[in-house]
């Protein structure tokens, strides 16, 4: 990819300019046309005012990363410039309104190209208001890269048909204005990236989550908002009617675990989604889930900790908080590595969850869950629905049903409730293979003992189970087998990692990625063994604290001694771990 | 609505595989005779049922009779039962549990639950004690009362059940007394046929640790609303009487039908979830897809 | 110890039946003859019924360990002689009551000495019932085995004088009655201990911590009741008035964990303490803690998992749950040793915890909480209070206050709230060195990213600086450094595993005990040190699943890979440990 | 009971150190500007006061206001800020946040927190949305009110904060609107002077998200009930008000001292536990050891 077919583009100001109306329009207008887009939002807890910036890496070729420097920059505000300037790529090129922006920015760096257009002077008709100055300030851009303006044409009236034509026709003349303006003034742009004309969907992790699941079987969905995981709930809660699913907005995580928990024990595949804070208080629902052997899916969304933290910023710092509960109980970890693979683990999470009738928890973060990306329209005729050992009836001259039966591999045979004959009652509290508590049939005698040491490892057993079925991904590598360093990741630095990769092989440097999707259970053996096959091992972890390398290590013995960490609130980027290789001297090529 | 089934019922065909290991003499028992009865009497299959506790003595009880159950946590068996209910609406559902469970530490869930308005039935064992955890002050420990954890006197105003009820919006809130079977398997029956979430806060004096709320006590110190002449629809009146000095009133303080939490996304729970098909089909997987094209 | 200068009693029957009086009137008698107790209650979560038994050891020397084998045992209803007799010791002496055990017992064992009293016949006078049967056979046994029975007829006084003479009268004629039968009837027994006059303390664990609170300085305490934790409680609560202590029984354990954080943060030392599934709720607090920097501490006591688990049951499966919360930040885990330690480490969580400004969780377990057990009147005296940096006002002329200053040991001067002039706002986002959220007055802008960097490390090199403090006890061993083979194990398993080093080295083999008091953080090069200078680790755990092993493994790199481990609900004993090593060949000695 | 000052207090005193980054035109400027000058009016010195909240926009309060404050975890201001006042009952205390903090998911320790009625002020800024997580139904969102997460309508019934605080035993009961100053300010005066648990629900539009409740809307819709003469003493009559169906009644709906949590425990308050020494003298510490020889 040493050709130059992307560009990175900025939207920066308040919250509230419009930024992600802006990003929206420019990406749809990238994805109609063929074209791949990743971007990222870097928003903040703050509903208006705070600064606020949306980054999007536009190429003809998949684009992993959302970049660092940007060449296109359309600034919205007064404080814009000094935030975004500096970080522009030489040559680039700058778009503001001369309402906002009054400064001589050719003071800060005289090494771009400004664009300043005068939205009073050019929008000078009906209708409009200063908040426009976003719609002209796309025209421009779009027009300047040149891509095709009349998707955003298109744009305004699904968008706004609702709200009136009037609407419709003042956003159209106010963006037309933008285009005609740049046709005008804007000398020739380097880059005219071509689409290969095939439409791709522009959409978010969480959507992808949410079509995951649906593919899956998803039927009840109980969720408290909570960013970065509230996306989910919004795309769910427009699903509802069309694929009769049951939403619910609970009033608070206790209540939303405990809810799925339920739906889960009457026989319907049911999830959550939350972030760190909300995850702490399901915790205790996670073990019941683990105790009554309830399928569920837990979805929980990582930002910026501890505590509410950084709540709009990105960190990989919850492994602690996924792997806790009281005593020991199966479950499952799985942090999907891009958006694509949210909506694959999604509905593998729901299978799973219902043959080994344990809670699965989906570790995402902000940046998986939340940045937009161009991705080919899901294959949902991939996706399998598999139930385990689901019943809905037993046989007439069927023995009186044990719900949790001893097997070998720790997985019982799941009579859901309804069926005559065979009532039993799940308890939390230790029970024997029908469910009836010790405390209370064996309080204090020898048996008691007995019973816990059958059931106890029974429900531990079906984490060998996973193992020996083949039901947990090993870690993969990328790239060449014997490269003299490796670059280990897990979840959604998948792409930056890749993409890092490539730069480094470009540059002559021999790396290779190892990338965790499922994070626990670990096969200690065959994780050892992927782990020895690398020369050097350097982490790559959005946290300080390198939890991914200590629950290796913990797991299998095996330790990472060297890591590049990032926990500023900011996802990596290639660029970003292509530099720290270098300056940490991490690789003699 | 789930219904009622053809074959005959009896009060035989819920007792459960275990006997109660509640102290003998516990309020507890009552309440059990009396739920067995109310489902027999209405005919109802004991597979139709799931009946869903938190922790405590009390919601031991799914573990004694013969319906399905789920025994859970300390104050979650409401958004359990919900959860369960909306599952498979084809199933009666009931949730039961002490006045710690449901009134200390689910107060929240209550309170919640009123105004959602499932279809459900939730029945609170009010010992005015916790007694699992073998004596403490509970949310409904009369003021000043001497517990283990408050030696010198409860310095707290004890909850309302039935202010609290008719003031979260609550369709159906009524008070009984496990010593009053007769009164009790009435409003038990009532409150499983009314449509939307019935409340029942239930006298089950703990004979172990609380020697102030005993059976005596409320044999005494009750009397029934219905017999006085309380009009059940009347919100203001049921306000009144639930704020009473002296003796207790015990019956039905309220009950209005409004629209279940199902009725507006009637779509949705045209069938029972569970008996629906998963996944989506080929036309609806790629308008799902259009959506982001 | 090879002489025989103890003897191991049980006492059986249904909740309800007395059990708990019996064990006190005689816990108290021995206690009060200067002899050592340790006693371990097997009870269970039924309030009436169900079979429950205290085994007490008593000693005239510290007994380390309830022991397995009872020698005398008095059984109060009809279920314990089939559960009891078995584990009799050859030769014992067995007292019960022929109404309640009818049947005749030499059938089952005739290597046992039994003695059948005839409360109807003995106590026929007025004002007994049956429930007191109890009271007469407790006196025989005392008679039996030659203590002291002024004692038992002192404590009927105490217990009793407020319901009134009668019931102290009744009391102990019944239980002369007993001492008068055994007098005559019970052949001399080979045990009679000489207590050495001086009078100890019988108390549980629980108590223990409560007690180490109040000497600590604590003035706030809340939590809402669950077993087994809930004796602190209980005792506190009897305690507030005299120690002027705030004492509150919340709604919930969010409440609880949150009231304490409003208490630390006014300037007072609070407490909380609760069992797994109440923890879990406290995971969300735990984090504010850390946060907001508030000095609090957490009794998280451990009982049989997971979910509602086995509760009255015994487990140490909880450290997972206890490093859980969203986000890194610094926290301090203590699992003290035994009812002395509980003590000492009480008053040490407080001091730590202001010290550093952060959370301390004391890991304790149903064991080491319930127990009773004699030990010696506690030293307040040596309990001193360290504030750290502890400010309630500021020099008139200072400087505007920063409540989070960045410094060298990551511990900022902590002004407690009330002083004029210096006003500041504790908030759970990220924030800077005034309090104020990176979210509010820096939204987007490059310097949330150095405040970020600067903030969070900033809390996180307090683990550190303990470290270097010499703030964390790091494992100790006991016993010849150049054992064959070390017993590891932490926490309250610290007795069981010296009672089984005491055997196994009577036994002429070769072994130490290595013992973690401290669980985290912890220093890796300095445990790594300790474990390789042992020969061969066996772990001891009450799990099944070596919590400890993998967290010693995840912080350090060193593994563990054989275990003795116990998930049955019950505690180990010496025996059982020293059967385990020799089963299990885990030595040629 | 915490003091007034003797120097002069005025609002400058409590402006805080930044500006909030609330929309403009939220209705929590309102409520920020009358709680600064409740404050100065009754002279209470800034160091004197503390304010918790919980997270929310409402939530970011404190760190807007030169007193002392704690921002802390969603529906938690409750337990901290009692926890806080018990530790100094010589400071006043303030909690304050979100209808979805306070009813929601706080809605618990809510109920709790009025029957226990510790001496603080309780301000919920109600604005029938969530704000800060760009526009979920809140308890307070109208029954079929289109929010992000119901996008089909609302289907649950809102809670009636009026009628819930009555019920659960709150001893200073009140509702207003930030766009009305001259009547909130006197609310909360009273509130904060009222030796007790005092709770106001008070409108707060937010302009960005909630386009039914909004500033118009509750000025043409509310009335004064103190100017129609309502009787703060009658609980009747408050939970009648509360219950009313057309306009919305704003002012004191319920008044009425009683015993504060402190009051029975004086001898461990006599003075604030911040100021008292820590461990027990030698005398105590023997007692404490000889309650176990
Ligand atoms: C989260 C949690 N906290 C505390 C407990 C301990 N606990 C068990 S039952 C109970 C209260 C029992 O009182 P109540 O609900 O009134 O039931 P009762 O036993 O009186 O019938 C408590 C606090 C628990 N199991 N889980
Ligand atoms: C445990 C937890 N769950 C969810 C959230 C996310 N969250 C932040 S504010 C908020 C609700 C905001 O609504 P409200 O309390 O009414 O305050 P407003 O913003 O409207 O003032 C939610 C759900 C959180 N911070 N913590
Ligand atoms: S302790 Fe009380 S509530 Fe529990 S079983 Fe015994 S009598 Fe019933
Ligand atoms: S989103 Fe609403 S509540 Fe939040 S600051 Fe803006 S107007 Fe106020
Ligand atoms: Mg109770
Ligand atoms: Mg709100």
């Amino acid at each position: 990819m040493s050709e130059k077919r992307n560009v990175i583009v900025r939207i920066a100001g308040a919250a509230g300019d419009g930024i992600a109306s802006t990003g929206e329009l420019f990406g749809k207008t990238c994805s109609r046309m063929g074209l791949h887009v990743m971007a990222y939002n870097s928003y903040q807890s703050a509903i208006r005012g705070g600064h606020v910036w949306l980054q999007l890496n536009v190429g003809e070729e998949k684009t992993r990363c959302h970049g660092e420097q940007p060449e296109v920059a359309l600034l919205l505000n007064k404080t814009s410039p000094e935030v975004h300037i500096p970080d522009m790529k030489p040559g680039g090129i700058v778009f503001y309104d001369v309402s906002k922006i009054k400064d001589d920015l050719t003071v800060m760096r005289d090494d771009l190209n400004y664009y300043a257009l005068d939205f009073k002077a050019l929008c000078d008709f009906e209708g409009t208001s200063p908040v426009m100055v976003n719609v002209m300030l796309a025209g421009a851009l779009i027009q300047a890269i040149g891509l095709d303006t009349s998707v955003g044409m298109e744009f305004f009236e699904e968008k706004f048909s609702k709200k009136g034509q009037e609407i419709v026709d003042v956003n159209q003349k106010v963006f037309n204005a933008g285009i005609e303006w740049a046709k005008e003034n804007v000398k020739d742009f380097s880059v005219a990236l071509k689409g290969d004309g095939t439409k791709r969907m522009f959409l978010t992790g969480n959507d992808a989550f949410g079509m995951g699941f649906i593919a899956g079987g998803l039927k009840s969905y109980a969720a408290y908002p909570m960013s970065p995981a509230t996306g989910i709930l919004h795309y769910l809660s427009k699903q509802a009617k069309k694929c009769k699913l049951l939403v619910k907005q609970t009033e608070d995580e206790l209540a939303a675990a405990n809810f799925i928990i339920g739906s889960g024990q009457a026989g319907v595949r049911a999830a959550t989604a939350t972030a760190g804070g909300g995850f702490c208080l399901m915790v205790e629902a996670l073990g019941l889930a683990g105790m009554l052997e309830v399928p569920t899916v837990f979805v929980s969304v990582m930002r910026g900790g501890p505590s509410t933290g950084i709540p709009t910023k990105q960190e990989q710092a919850d492994i602690k908080l996924v792997m806790g509960g009281n005593g020991d109980f199966p479950r499952i970890v799985i942090a999907p590595k891009d958006t694509d693979d949210a909506f694959v683990q999604a509905a593998r999470a729901l299978n799973l969850a219902e043959k080994y009738q344990v809670p699965v928890i989906i570790l995402s973060d902000l940046f998986l869950s939340e940045h937009y990306q161009t991705v080919d329209p899901f294959d949902f005729s991939k996706v399998t629905i598999e139930r385990g050992k689901y019943m809905r009836e037993l046989p007439k001259d069927a023995a009186r049903y044990k719900r949790y039966e001893v097997t070998d591999d720790g997985i019982s045979p799941r009579l859901v409730p309804g069926h005559e004959g065979h009532m039993y009652c799940s308890g939390s509290d230790e029970h024997d293979e029908d469910g009836e508590l010790v405390s209370d049939i064996l309080a204090g005698l020898p048996r008691a003992k007995e019973v816990r040491l059958k059931m106890h490892p029974k429900r531990m057993r079906k984490e060998e189970t996973m193992l020996k079925e083949n039901d947990v991904l090993p870690p993969e590598i990328t790239g060449p087998a014997d490269a003299k360093l490796t670059l280990m990741g897990w979840g959604s630095t998948f792409d930056y990692i890749e993409d890092a990769c490539e730069t480094l092989r470009a540059d002559g440097l021999s790396v290779n990625h190892l990338h965790f999707t499922d994070l626990y259970p670990m096969d200690k053996e065959k994780v050892k063994e992927i782990l020895r096959s690398c020369n050097e091992i350097v982490a790559v972890e959005n946290n300080m604290t390198n939890q991914m390398c200590k629950l290796i290590l913990g797991e299998t013995g095996f330790e990472i001694t060297r890591s590049i960490n990032r926990f500023d609130g900011e996802p990596f980027t290639g660029e970003y771990i292509v530099n720290e290789v270098k300056k940490k001297e991490l690789i003699n090529a | 609505m789930p219904e009622t089934t053809d074959r005959e019922i009896t009060v035989k065909d819920f007792k459960g595989h275990i006997n109660p290991d509640w102290c003998p003499g516990c309020g507890d028992f009552g309440v059990l005779n009396v739920l067995q009865r109310s489902l027999a009497e209405m005919n109802i299959a004991p597979e139709d049922v799931m009946i869903v506790s938190g922790i405590g003595c009390s919601s031991n009880l799914p573990g004694f009779i013969n319906t399905y159950g789920m025994h859970t946590l300390h104050g979650r068996s409401l958004p359990i039962a919900q959860g369960f209910k909306l599952a498979n609406h084809g199933m009666h559902v009931i949730a039961c549990g002490g006045d710690g469970d449901g009134l200390g530490i689910g107060v929240g869930h209550l309170i919640h639950s009123m105004r959602r308005n499932v279809d459900m039935t939730y029945i609170i064992m009010d010992n005015s004690i916790y007694g699992l955890t073998t004596g403490q002050t509970s949310p409904t420990s009369g003021f000043n009362m001497k517990t283990k954890s408050t030696p010198f006197g409860n310095p707290e105003l004890p909850v309302n059940p039935m202010a609290l009820a008719i003031s979260a919006g609550c369709s159906f809130v009524a008070r009984g007394f496990s010593g009053n079977p007769k009164q009790l398997v009435e409003i038990y029956k009532a409150a499983i046929k009314h449509k939307g979430f019935a409340f029942i806060d239930t006298f089950s004096p703990c004979v172990t640790f609380n020697k102030v709320n005993t059976a005596q006590y409320y044999r005494e110190n009750t009397y029934d609303i219905q017999e006085d002449g309380h009009d059940s629809s009347d919100m203001q009146a049921a306000f009144a009487r639930a704020m009473e000095d002296g003796k207790i009133g015990t019956g039905i303080f309220y009950q209005k039908e409004r629209p279940t939490y199902e009725t507006p996304e009637k779509e949705t729970f045209d069938i029972p979830l569970v008996d629906q098909p998963l996944g989506v089909d080929e036309k609806l997987a790629s308008e799902l897809n259009a959506q982001f094209l």
